[in-house]
């Protein structure tokens, strides 16, 4: 699945999107597995009160499972209108 | 519905009488406009991003769900992407009613959701540094209301 | 303070841009725009009565109100009289104000004093004759709101 | 002093303008006064609760004072808007 960051989450990575071809059971477990990559991406899913996730362009809490997706998005609470 | 998400500027005169003269029946116009405020004194610009595969689809959902609680003929949501100076307008919101009351409610409830479930990001750039505009919890508190 | 009673038909768009080019440091503009309907598919025209020693007096002191009620850096009223036809635009009101929940607030607040507290009054003209529109309950019941 | 009518007050009554020179000293006493002048006076005044009242230009009560006011008006509730 493509994962992508947005704003600071994208700049804190370094990047806006990666490629996970393990299969991740929920947005938690792929949370983890990024955050075991490298110290930067531990840094931005440091606290996750502070981020928000979509799974398939709709917004979805960390435990939501992942069976399908096809793009998973992180981002910090959105700043519209 | 008109959803629209764009980089260039809007003509928010031009918008408004389009939407008003395509209204049937419709005795009650509101819009709302955002712009650009440099609360500092000293912003360069601000920059909008946005997550383009969700914007759309997003923004849609919150028209409709305004269409679905308020009796209004018609709403208009377009927001800017890209780099603004301050004193732009940034976006805006038009809704049409027979009602006044439904189309005063319907453009507060497009703001809201607007505000805090549409994948939108400010970054304020000033010459000491560029920063991303937290989220404010009243604007998340705002949503409860509805 | 922009408090304007015409015969003359007025620019929406017009009105709007040049309300929001005047704003300095308000990130939110609302505007209001009453439109005659047709409801009964057979309207001649809307006549519109008012008192003009007392009109802008009256509409003078409800964007007072407003003004002392929310922080607006800015309201404009402007109302027609004399006789209008279906779809032409009776009225418009617009706000501005650093906060886009006060600059809804004042401009529902206007919409609602103007409804019922500012000395308008309207006739329907129809082929089968002619009517004053009569006030309505809920318009009065609105003002118990604010 | 000058009495004023609008809309609906104004057309039963036939004209828009009528110049008092007693001093009542209350609304409801120029009322009375006009009421008695003719029948569509009576008419138009029948039923205060369809009336609204402004003195030089404010809106007031029934019951309010005349006393130095220069032009009273009689209309029905405003439809603005």
């Amino acid at each position: 699945m493509d994962v992508l960051y947005f704003a600071w989450v994208r700049e804190r990575i370094g990047h806006p999107k990666d490629r996970v071809d393990s299969a991740p059971a929920t947005v938690m477990d792929l949370v983890e597995e990024l955050r075991a990559r490298e110290d930067r991406y531990a840094a931005a899913f440091s606290d996750l009160s502070a981020l928000r996730v979509a799974v398939d362009q709709e917004l979805r809490d960390f435990d939501a499972p992942l069976s399908g997706a096809r793009e998973v998005a992180f981002f910090p609470p959105m700043t519209g209108g | 519905m008109d959803i629209r998400v764009q980089e260039a500027p809007f003509d928010l005169g031009a918008e408004a009488n389009a939407f008003a003269a395509r209204q049937v029946g419709m005795g009650a116009v509101v819009t709302f406009t955002g712009i650009v405020r440099d609360l500092g004194g000293d912003l360069t610009a601000m920059e909008i991003e946005h997550y383009p595969s969700m914007t759309e689809k997003a923004l849609r959902a919150i028209a409709d769900e305004a269409a679905s609680r308020w009796q209004i003929g018609d709403a208009l949501i377009l927001h800017r992407h890209g780099r603004l100076a301050p004193d732009d307008m940034i976006m805006m919101v038009a809704t049409a009613s027979r009602h006044r009351s439904d189309a005063f409610q319907a453009a507060e409830f497009l703001m809201d959701y607007l505000k805090s479930r549409a994948p939108f990001w400010k970054k304020e750039v000033t010459e000491a540094g560029a920063d991303w505009v937290a989220a404010r919890d009243e604007d998340e508190d705002a949503l409860s209301r509805w």
